[in-house]
Formats: structure tokens, sequence, C-alpha cells
């Protein structure tokens, strides 16, 4: 005899799933919010003093350079905001964790208007620097084709109607992205080195400790901020889909009222 | 030698779709020669049911169990992988509501496409297109059929390659009086060569041994 | 192996019977290649020199309108779900899709490029350049495609925005196909374009399959 | 394009101050829009569950 099964995964509770349960998560990130709260506004707060008033200006770009302390982070975060969304996404697939999906779906948002910033910052920057807004150059290419990335889970999230089976596709081309963004890098520094010679010179940028300093605590201030928004975030998207439930029932059962009487 | 027979069970099976729960606590167990009508009110999850067995659905808890005989070789040519082997769904028919008929495509060539893919045999589909009543159509386009012959062929599906599981989803809408025997005469013939069939209707099925089927009532949670 | 080719050959025998569609995409092929020179004026150098990049900007959009066609008609008859039965694997039978849908939508695509290089002033080096390049390229666009049609292939409106989602991925495959057309620029890096973009194309048709697969299992849940 | 707009708050500010401005300027303006919008929403599903939460009783009785 040959026995074939099929065997719903027996749902042992460890610690991580009782933490990452979506209703136990609304309750402990309660007490996230406001530490985090105090976190960020204080490192901002420290972070923009160094900035503007305790930093020195380059010998090259003059006081130019503090645009760095907002482009850099949050060139940063575009970055680190897709790479979390690729972890959750693996959540998604093969744990099937809803918190995951949660966390990937309003991640996406906040991935995009970071990505906006750093373009934005970074053509303000590149003006008074480089002389121009906008240049092919390797770095913002790839940087406006993430942007686009976003927008376009953002647009595939949105044609969906049932957010439940949205999640594990949109994870699915998301993990395609994330394989395909080193690629993507690669081509774009081909092509780029191709049709045109690097105009920017100024990019090994000696950095003293003084432009160090206020660059890893703004990048610190970014990072806390992100964190802040995104556990907001799911906490509403957790809700929102709590009252899509309930709304859900109160339908079934009404209809099936009707069907008494 | 140990007589054992095939077995499908299913214990326990609870099920959610779109975070609604749709089924919980289904248990039956159908040994071969025996067959499950599944009854119930529109939207009770007769036809989820019948997904989740065919593994398209993924399960929340529970578990779904077959038991099959070694010997059961299949037609000569092809054996069974190792890999295909593992699967329930390689060794089920599913009839749901969507036919899958290319309407472009002649009723033979339909079928023939079939059989191919579910590694059957190419004489069958004659005989089957025979058995369920549109040999005389065999060259003309899908297309030409009307609602019933169309189910008729989605149903000569069943016969271009042995399956010994059928999972069977409404079989008989839109079929006159002598399509609802051809259905009953086709699981009859099934179960009598040993197979497993579970149908969701809403109508009877008149099978010659009344013993060999089992209801299952679905109720609303 | 039998199987394989039987998905294939159905699935040419569909497309041609909606010779139409296939006529369509030919003709868009053509009118990129017609607007450009009617928007950017008639000047033969200047667009001899840009019709690389015409040629594989034509290719990209005809290939993504082409998209929808790869799953969405057979998601909607449900024969996908009943491939799914098949005796041999589903990733396979995508993949035998994908060449099925390369040789109905692609292959009539670079037959018509003559056509498009006589438009263009190109000369005979940069034709033949254009020819493999496309020939080497476009599996891996019909690859990433297919991700992204099997993604959004429940939704009614997915032929929107796939192409949206897609376009990103495919970038690599215009730098690289553009690249390995260009005389203006030295013979090795020509060659190396060339090589990659057949390195893409592989592991493009090599893995996404499977991702493929998966996003159509989960749409059928 | 953009030069011409720019060119007489450039003279009045130099060069520097005024991509500073707009870049600092910018970014604030949309990180608080950001952080308004992420409160709101959370707002407006607190009380839309609160909400469905009450009428639950209700809606029985009628």
């Amino acid at each position: 005899m040959n026995k074939i099964k099929q065997i719903a995964p027996v749902k042992k509770m460890n610690w991580f799933d009782k933490i990452a349960h979506p209703g136990q998560f609304l309750i402990w990130s309660r007490y996230l919010i406001l530490p985090l709260i105090i976190i960020t506004i204080t490192t901002f707060i420290i972070g923009l003093w160094y900035a503007f008033f305790n930093s020195p200006e380059d010998y090259q770009m003059g006081n130019t350079v503090r645009i760095m302390y907002i482009h850099v982070p949050t060139a940063w975060l575009s970055q680190f905001i897709y790479v979390m969304m690729a972890i959750s996404s693996i959540g998604s697939l093969v744990w099937r964790h809803p918190l995951a999906d949660v966390a990937m779906k309003v991640a996406a948002p906040l991935g995009a208007t970071f990505t906006a910033m750093a373009l934005f910052t970074g053509a303000l920057w590149g003006r008074p620097t480089w002389g121009t807004y906008w240049e092919w150059d390797g770095r913002m290419t790839s940087t406006l084709i993430l942007l686009l990335m976003y927008l376009g889970l953002i647009a595939l999230w949105r044609s969906f109607d049932d957010q439940l089976r949205a999640a594990k596709l949109v994870a699915i081309i998301t993990l395609v992205g994330v394989i395909n963004i080193p690629i993507i890098k690669f081509s774009v520094d081909w092509w780029n080195t191709l049709h045109q010679p690097s105009i920017i010179s100024s990019k090994g940028i000696s950095m003293p400790p003084e432009i160090y300093t206020p660059l890893f605590i703004m990048l610190f201030a970014f990072t806390m901020l992100f964190i802040l928004l995104q556990t907001n975030a799911m906490r509403t998207e957790i809700i929102r889909r709590k009252a899509d439930r309930l709304m859900r029932k109160k339908i079934n059962k009404n209809s099936g009222a009707k069907n008494n009487v | 030698m140990q007589q054992q027979q095939q077995q499908l069970r299913v214990n326990n099976l609870s099920l959610e779709r779109s975070g609604r729960q749709i089924l919980s606590d289904i248990n039956f167990a159908l040994k071969e020669g025996e067959a499950l009508l599944l009854r119930g009110d529109n939207g009770v999850g007769k036809t989820s049911l019948l997904m989740s067995i065919a593994g398209y659905l993924h399960i929340n808890s529970g578990e779904i169990e077959w038991e099959i005989k070694r010997d059961t070789k299949r037609e000569e040519g092809e054996e069974w992988g190792e890999e295909e082997e593992n699967l329930l769904i390689k060794n089920l028919h599913f009839i749901g509501h969507q036919q899958a008929i290319k309407p472009h495509l002649t009723l033979e060539e339909n079928l023939l496409f079939w059989c191919q893919l579910y590694g059957g045999e190419e004489k069958w589909v004659q005989e089957a297109l025979i058995r369920v009543g549109l040999a005389n159509a065999i060259s003309y386009q899908a297309a030409l059929l009307s609602a019933g012959q169309s189910k008729r062929l989605s149903l000569a599906r069943l016969l271009v390659a042995n399956r010994p599981i059928w999972l069977l989803d409404e079989p008989s809408s839109a079929l006159d009086k002598n399509g609802d025997k051809l259905v009953a005469d086709l699981i009859d013939e099934h179960l009598d060569g040993g197979g497993i069939a579970i149908i969701a209707t809403h109508l009877n099925i008149e099978l010659k041994n009344k013993k060999r089927i089992k209801t299952l009532m679905l109720k609303a949670i | 192996m039998r199987v394989f080719l039987a998905i294939i050959k159905r699935d040419i025998k569909l497309a041609a019977h909606s010779i139409g569609d296939m006529l369509t995409l030919i003709l868009f092929f053509i009118m990129v290649g017609v607007l450009v020179p009617i928007a950017i004026g008639p000047d033969k150098e200047f667009l001899a020199n840009i019709a690389p990049g015409i040629m594989w900007i034509a290719a990209f959009l005809s290939s993504l309108l082409a998209l929808d066609r790869i799953f969405r008609p057979d998601h909607e008859d449900g024969s996908l779900l009943a491939m799914r039965h098949s005796a041999i694997s589903f990733e396979l039978i995508i993949f035998a899709k994908l060449i099925a849908h390369w040789i109905s939508a692609i292959l009539p695509l670079i037959l018509a490029t003559p056509m498009m290089a006589l438009m263009l002033n190109m000369d005979m080096r940069n034709f033949i350049n254009s020819v493999i390049s496309l020939i080497v390229g476009t599996p891996a666009l019909i690859a990433f495609g297919a991700v992204g049609a099997a993604i959004t292939v429940s939704l009614k409106r997915g032929g929107l925005i796939a192409p949206v989602l897609i376009l990103p991925l495919s970038l690599p495959i215009l730098i690289f196909g553009v690249s390995s057309i260009k005389i203006n620029v030295g013979a090795g890096t020509q060659e190396a374009a060339l090589l990659i973009l057949a390195a893409i194309s592989l592991i493009a048709v090599s893995l996404t399959p499977f991702a493929t697969a998966l996003a159509l299992r989960l749409t059928q849940e | 394009m953009f030069n011409s707009i720019l060119e007489a708050p450039i003279e009045a500010l130099g060069p520097h101050a005024i991509f500073i401005l707009i870049a600092y300027g910018g970014v604030a303006i949309v990180t608080l829009a950001l952080i308004i919008f992420n409160i709101l929403a959370y707002q407006k599903q607190k009380s839309r569950l609160n909400r469905l939460k009450n009428n639950n009783e209700n809606t029985n009785l009628i």
C-alpha cells in the first residue's frame, strides 16, 4: 500500500507566532509607538542641529553638502524598505504569515515616498554640484527604476479586491524584483559607461568625521521614522481588516435573516 | 496477500477562504467502489470542499489521506514517476463548472489534447465520444455544441485517462434526462472498476446499488 | 515529451485560429516603425543610427500587447485548472506554453523585421545583428512577461497593469539587446552584450516558470 | 528650464542656500504629509471599527 497525504501544517504556536499574530501585534505594538516617537523626534533634533550648525562646509561643494544629510538617509531607506518587503514576501509565501502580508503592503507606499525624496534631494544636490538636475548616471537611473517598481507594486495591490489573495501574488513579483535588482543595476552601469563617460568627478569625497557624525545620526533618525510609520501603518491595516471582517459577517447575518423569514 | 482496499479519508478538514471560515470539521472515509454525494445550500462550501480535495486550496487544518494499491499499474507505456505518485492531484479527475473546451478546435482535437496531457491512450478518445453520445459530431468545431453537449464533452474527459478518483461538481447541470442517466451510468461503471467518486449535486443520482452511496450534508457556518 | 509537444501543438493551433490577433500584432510592430520617422523626421542617417533602439522598443511594446494571451483564455475557460491534473508537472506545462507563445507571437515579429529595417534605413550588418539579438533576447522578455501575466490573470483589467510591472524588470533586456546591435561600439562589447543577453534569457527561461506556476496556483486558490 | 525661475532667489540668497532650502523644505513637507496621512488613516479605521462594534447589537434588533 502506498499512502498519499495532504496534511495541513499543524500550527504549533512558538514564541514567534505568538508575538507575530496580528491580534497580539496590535496589543504589544501599542507600547512601541510612544518610545518610537520620542526617539525619532530627539534624533531628528540632534541630527538637524548637527547638520546645520555643527558640521563644516565641504571644500568643494560648500554649504550644499548639507543636502547629503537628507539625501543619503532617504536613498538608504529606498533600498532598505525594498529588502524588508522582499523578506516579508518570503514570510508571506513560505509561512503564509498574515503579519508579513500586512508589513509588505504598507511598506510599499512608504518606500515609494522615500525613494521619491531621494531622487528629489539628489536632483537638488546635483544642480549646484554638477550643474544639472538630472543625469542618466547609473545610480540615479536605477533609483528611478526602483521608484517605478514601487509604484507598480502599489498599483498591483490596489487592483485586487481580495487583499488576502493579493498578498501572495504581490509577494511573487516582489521577489522576482529583488532578484532582478542587481541585474538592473549592472545593466544600467554598463549602459551608462557605454554611452557617456562619467562627468561626475567629485564622487570620491573623503569624509571627515565632522560629516560622518551628523550623517549617521540622520541615518538613524530616518530609519526610526520609517519604523514608526511602518508600525503605525501596520496597526492601521490590521484594524482595517478587522473592521472589514466584521462588516462581512454582518452582511452575511442580515442576508441569512432574510432567508429565514 | 493481504487484501487491502484503496481508501480516501478526510479527517477534521477545515478551510478558510478570504479570511472567512467556510468548512470546519469535515470527516468522511470512502473505500473503493464508493461514492459520496455532497449536499447543501448555495454557498455552504460544496465546491470549496471538492477543490480542497483536488489540491487547489490550501486547507487550514486536518488531513486528506489516500491509500492506493501498489500494484495499480498505469497503462503500458508510461510508468508513474516518483514525483507524480506523491501527488493526489495527478491521480484524480476534476470536472467543474468551467468546461475547458476550446471552441475553435474540433471535438476530437479538444479531447485528444486532454487525453495526451493526462497520459491516456489515443484510441480512448473515440470510445469516449461514442460513450457520451457525441460520436457523429466528432469532427465538428466545439463552438457548434449546445450547452448540454458541451457538458457531455467535458464529461468525456473522465474517460480518456484512468484516474481512480473522480471529483464532479454539478455534473448534471445543463443536462436532460438522458444526460442524467449518462452521468449515473458513468459513475456506476467507475465505481465498478474500483474507483472513488465525490459528487456535489442538487439532483438525485440514481445508481444501481444504493448502498454504495454515502451522503454528506454540508451546513453553513 | 509527447505531452510537452502536445501542449505546444495545441497552443499554436489555437493561435493559428485567431490569425487576426497575430496580424494585429505585426501591424502594431510595423506601426511603431512608421511612427518614429514621422515623429523625428526622415533624416536617413539619423534613423539608421537609432534603428536598433526603435526595433527593440517596437518588439517590447508588441510583446507586452500579446502578454494577455498567454494565460487568460486558458484561465477563463478552466483549462489551466484542468492542466494541473496532467501527467507532467505544471511548471513544464508552463514552459511549453511559453515556447508556443514565442512561436506564435514573437516569431511573426521577427519575420516582419526586414520591412522595419527597410523603413529605418538599416544596413545589412545591423539588420542581421538585430535579428540575432531579438532571437536571443525575446525569450527572456516572454519569461518575465509570463510572471506578470500570471499574477494579473485573475484581474479583469490585468492587461493594463502587467506591462507596468514588467517593464522595469525587463530593462536589462532592452539595454543589452540594443548594445548587441550597435556597430559604433567596439566589437568586443557588442559580443559581450549578446552573451550577457543570452545568459539573462537562459536564466529567466529556466527560473520564471516556477514563479509563474506558483502565481497561477495561488490565483486558483 | 528651472534655472530661469530660480535666478532671482539665487541672486538674493546665494547659490547654495536656496537649494538647501528647497531640499529640506520639500522633504519636511512630504514627511509631515506622510505622518499626518499615517495618523489620519489610523483614526479613520479605528473609529470605523468602533462604530461597527457598537452597531452590532442594534442591527440584530432590527
